[in-house]
């Protein structure tokens, strides 16, 4: 097992993986901007180095000044946490020339589904079904593609990601008119002017599957995630198991994602993404690192999926197989982001009084406290509120009443929407899609 | 009559004053008889500080809160070294005179040796970290008159 | 004119002002007579209020801040009745003078009705429940002058 | 199920009182002195009452102002909480007469557990193992019956209850001079002189049972809890699974609780307590009512006891059977009281400072928040902190690192205590005994 591990990250995700570190016996070195000093994290590591200035290409992603602080430091671990370096197949790489262990899967596996169009053709190579669609090779190839697969069709960037840069067109004039258009879009965003077209799905359901590996033939699945409850494609409110799910789908989609990572000898903490509509799945991506809502998988399994990135990355077996693996009860879990709830305008600030709930099958994962200030660099989420229970009703209730008791004074949080949402009769029956949220925030 | 270099400070007064702020629970108290006048505020801050847990020690060591008008901060993470190789004599010693530009340390960060110049030329009054130590992002290395 | 020596801090008369920045819910209370002059200041101390949830409403009303002198406030939970009997003239009414021991009102509380005497002479200047009304232990219900 | 109830207690487990109806969707109604008025529970209920000035018997032992309080509320049950009135036989009988429902077993079955020679009788009655003693009825008799079950024997009061009054005799001479001192000492404690004697048991462990039985022939058991890290009698922390009992022991000790549970027709939630030594089960007493350390028994169930009771109450069948219940991993809960952790002084006052650890496996139960006056009149039990983890030592290592988060300013509590007993070879190899806390409190 590692000495010590240098969490490469800020806010809730590094406390939560120096939680782990602690419960392992693992020392934690926290590095962090000059605007993360006085982190909760920070205050919790064995040590912290101070590694660049707020904006995060100079510190959080800057991949010398974390590679400094693992040599002065002495780490012989590094764990990129969520977002950041944590897809960076380079980084990886880098890490492991430097004798340090990367906690996370290889930079081969980086690479491959890094890239939209390597994990699709990996995934179909593996017998999972994809959206129907192609990249992108000149506008009458595209054309032609439009009308083999059905309008209308979603134009993506093979580079892209977090739904940036998609646009959707209806007949072969949009078609046309907005290729140029979104070329540019995805050159600007991801320094990639490559793209993607596929068959536009009405009303999906996105649907997740949590895999570990451990690269030496162990692979389990810990469940699936709905996740279909986002806001400009940025999630909101996840759950397990999904709603709308029978037992057939759940296992069909469960066979699918273990027999493809099995095939790939994957090593690690990934995810599967699907939408799922009228039970067919289509494969989407793959985010091969650890994910901010893995706390409801943890919930419904028992199984603390940090500890085991940690084991894996150190070379250890999984120990168990999926017969081992028990699924109980119901989990939900509400980013709270220090945004309006109304106009989600940002909210960084100082928090005047907090106060976090408790009792039975309630966990929160937050980096606030007291006196505490949310710095206006980085992303919004501040705390994640998840909750478990025996069914997806009590579930229901448990988070309601645990809103009720949640306190975060001084900054706008997402709190007083996570109320309203889990009290609409949508949700209570898990009536919902992908663009459930856009309807419901756009309802006068 | 008191003379205006009789205004000493009254410790015991003060201390009466905020005991009985904490007694009442007020924030300020104004005294003044004739041309005595005393007047005590408690304020509201201690928040921050006890709503964290104890900080841990930090790898380095931390940057000083006030820091001298003329110090250097490391402009990255690494291990600082003094001379231009082991053994020989140091780049700059305290109370030398340097040039705006001038050598003064070393910082190696992923194996590379980097120069860290002086911004403006002053004397060296203060060297704050040792031959080989590891040093943080804004570290103060050294202080220029 | 005030000797240096008399510049001595009233107790007393910060702790009265204190109770009167409570009682009114002022926050600043300054106080001049001469070249005697005192100022209270109370801070906004939100810490309490702030951390705790919204309060769920009081079942009964809850008792006023601020109490009068010559509160009756009530020994029990119960219902109160204003008269000895349904139909019945009320025991007291506003601006009756009142004996010492005489009865202002009647509790019911586990089906025995007991009755709340004055605590001394006066006369009623306030009757605050209804007849029939839930009341808590140490609601105020009525006050004498 | 009941529209309103009233909770007859005060401090967090009046908090998990109101969560559990908050879940079920039922109205609450907090009751509480003067000096809780600013109390969490009174704050978080649908409404409340003072029922009277601070001291308990005023207030939460005054049954007529909690019957009142339900009167003029219209709460159609009351729970009674632990401690204070929920014990009380003659209590119950009194809010079922107003046409109350009592949460919590019949009238009948707590007068018949609330007396430790009828409980001890009831036991011995369901083929239950009992310590070898039997009620003293002149000194000669305690002299026979005491060479008969041998020296050591411990002398208590029949009506006594946490270890108060009791005395140890090695002799008969000494059981001679003991017994006069026992029965005023129990007539003053008890109201009650008479007096019981037992063989005393060398380091046994303190081992119980938790119960649920719906009064309609469904009996479960949730396990064991080991608690016999105890100072002056009072619980420190309890954990579950005990870590001194094999497969067969535990199978013994359940099968012996349920069918005793089974044939009294018991309702409600119940623990019976039994001391254990070498594979020898002695019962001592019954709780026939919620127990402070219920939630480590919730957390490896994933059944909400309070939850349970309230259905139970209600009228429900329990719904499911023994082989429904399976219980998963190890829980611990430390209790923090608000004593200093050294002398043992009570420390009452404001809370300065408040921030409970998070993340996985961790709950906390407490009232407390920051800004909070801890009033002076009642125990000093202000937190719960209960930790979950799939095996005993990773949910040590998690109770270590949560010790590390918690934060309570303002008083002493006894979190560095408990520091230092997950810290001891001793507890971390489960080998204690209810006299280890006092050896270890007493080594230099």
């Amino acid at each position: 097992m590692f000495e010590k591990v240098l969490i490469a990250n800020r806010g809730e995700i590094a406390l939560r993986i120096h939680r782990a570190c602690r419960e392992m016996g693992v020392r934690t070195v926290a590095v962090h901007s000059t605007a993360d000093a006085n982190a909760m994290h920070v205050r919790l590591a064995d040590e912290s180095v101070c590694i660049g200035p707020p904006a995060a290409r100079d510190s959080y992603l800057n991949m010398s000044a974390i590679l400094s602080a693992a040599a002065i430091t002495g780490a012989d671990a590094i764990h990129p946490g969520v977002g950041f370096l944590s897809e960076n197949a380079d980084f990886a790489a880098m890490v492991e020339e430097h004798g340090i262990a990367f906690i996370g899967p290889s930079p081969e596996h980086l690479r491959l589904m890094g890239d939209k169009v390597s994990a699709r053709r990996a995934a179909e190579g593996f017998g999972i079904q994809v959206v129907p669609g192609s990249a992108v090779v000149d506008p009458a190839a595209a054309a032609a593609e439009a009308r083999r697969i059905g309008f209308p069709v979603l134009i993506k960037a093979a580079a892209g990601g977090g739904g940036r840069g998609m646009r959707l067109a209806h007949s072969e004039a949009e078609l046309a008119s907005q290729l140029p258009a979104a070329a540019a879009e995805a050159k600007a965003y991801f320094g990639d002017g490559a793209l993607y077209l596929e068959r536009y799905l009405d009303r999906p359901r996105h649907i997740e599957v949590q895999i570990l590996g451990d690269g030496q033939g162990g692979v389990v699945h810990l469940g699936e995630r709905d996740c279909s409850l986002q806001r400009n494609h940025q999630k909101l409110l996840e759950e397990t198991p999904s709603p709308a799910l029978d037992a057939d789908a759940r296992a069909r989609l469960a066979a699918a994602a273990v027999g493809a990572m099995r095939q790939l000898g994957y090593k690690g903490a990934g995810t599967l993404e699907f939408l799922y509509r009228a039970g067919e799945f289509f494969f989407i991506e793959m985010n091969a690192r650890l994910q901010v809502e893995h706390p409801v998988s943890e919930m419904v399994s028992g199984i603390d999926i940090v500890r085991e990135q940690i084991r894996i990355a150190a070379g250890e077996a999984l120990g168990y197989g999926q017969e081992d693996v028990s699924l109980a009860g119901h989990a939900i879990e509400c980013r709270i982001n220090a945004e309006h709830p109304v106009s989600f305008a940002p909210s960084p600030g100082t928090i005047a009084s907090y106060h976090v709930p408790g009792g039975l099958g309630v966990r929160v994962d937050s980096a606030l406290y007291q006196g505490y200030t949310v710095p206006p660099h980085y992303d919004s989420l501040v705390a994640k509120l998840i909750v478990h229970g025996a069914g997806r009703g009590e579930c229901v209730m448990r988070m309601k009443r645990a809103l009720e008791e949640f306190v975060i004074a001084g900054i706008d949080t997402t709190i007083p929407l996570h109320q309203r949402l889990v009290a609409e009769p949508d949700f209570i029956a898990g009536a919902y899609d992908i663009g459930w949220i856009g309807r419901f925030l756009a309802a006068p | 009559m008191a003379e205006p270099d009789d205004l000493r400070v009254d410790g015991d007064l003060v201390r009466a004053l905020a005991a009985l702020l904490h007694e009442t629970g007020l924030t300020e108290i104004e005294y003044a008889v004739g041309d005595r006048r005393i007047r005590v505020v408690r304020g509201a801050s201690p928040v921050v500080v006890a709503a964290a847990p104890a900080p841990a020690p930090a790898a380095a060591a931390a940057a000083p809160l006030a820091e001298p008008a003329g110090a250097v901060k490391s402009p990255m993470v690494g291990t600082v070294y003094l001379a231009a190789e082991p053994g020989a004599a140091p780049l700059v010693a305290v109370g030398d005179a340097v040039r705006e530009g001038q050598v003064l340390l070393l910082i190696e960060a992923m194996k590379v040796m980097n120069q860290i110049h002086a911004p403006r030329a002053g004397r060296v009054s203060q060297i704050l970290v040792a031959d080989g130590a590891p040093v943080e992002y804004g570290q103060v290395l050294l202080v220029l008159d």
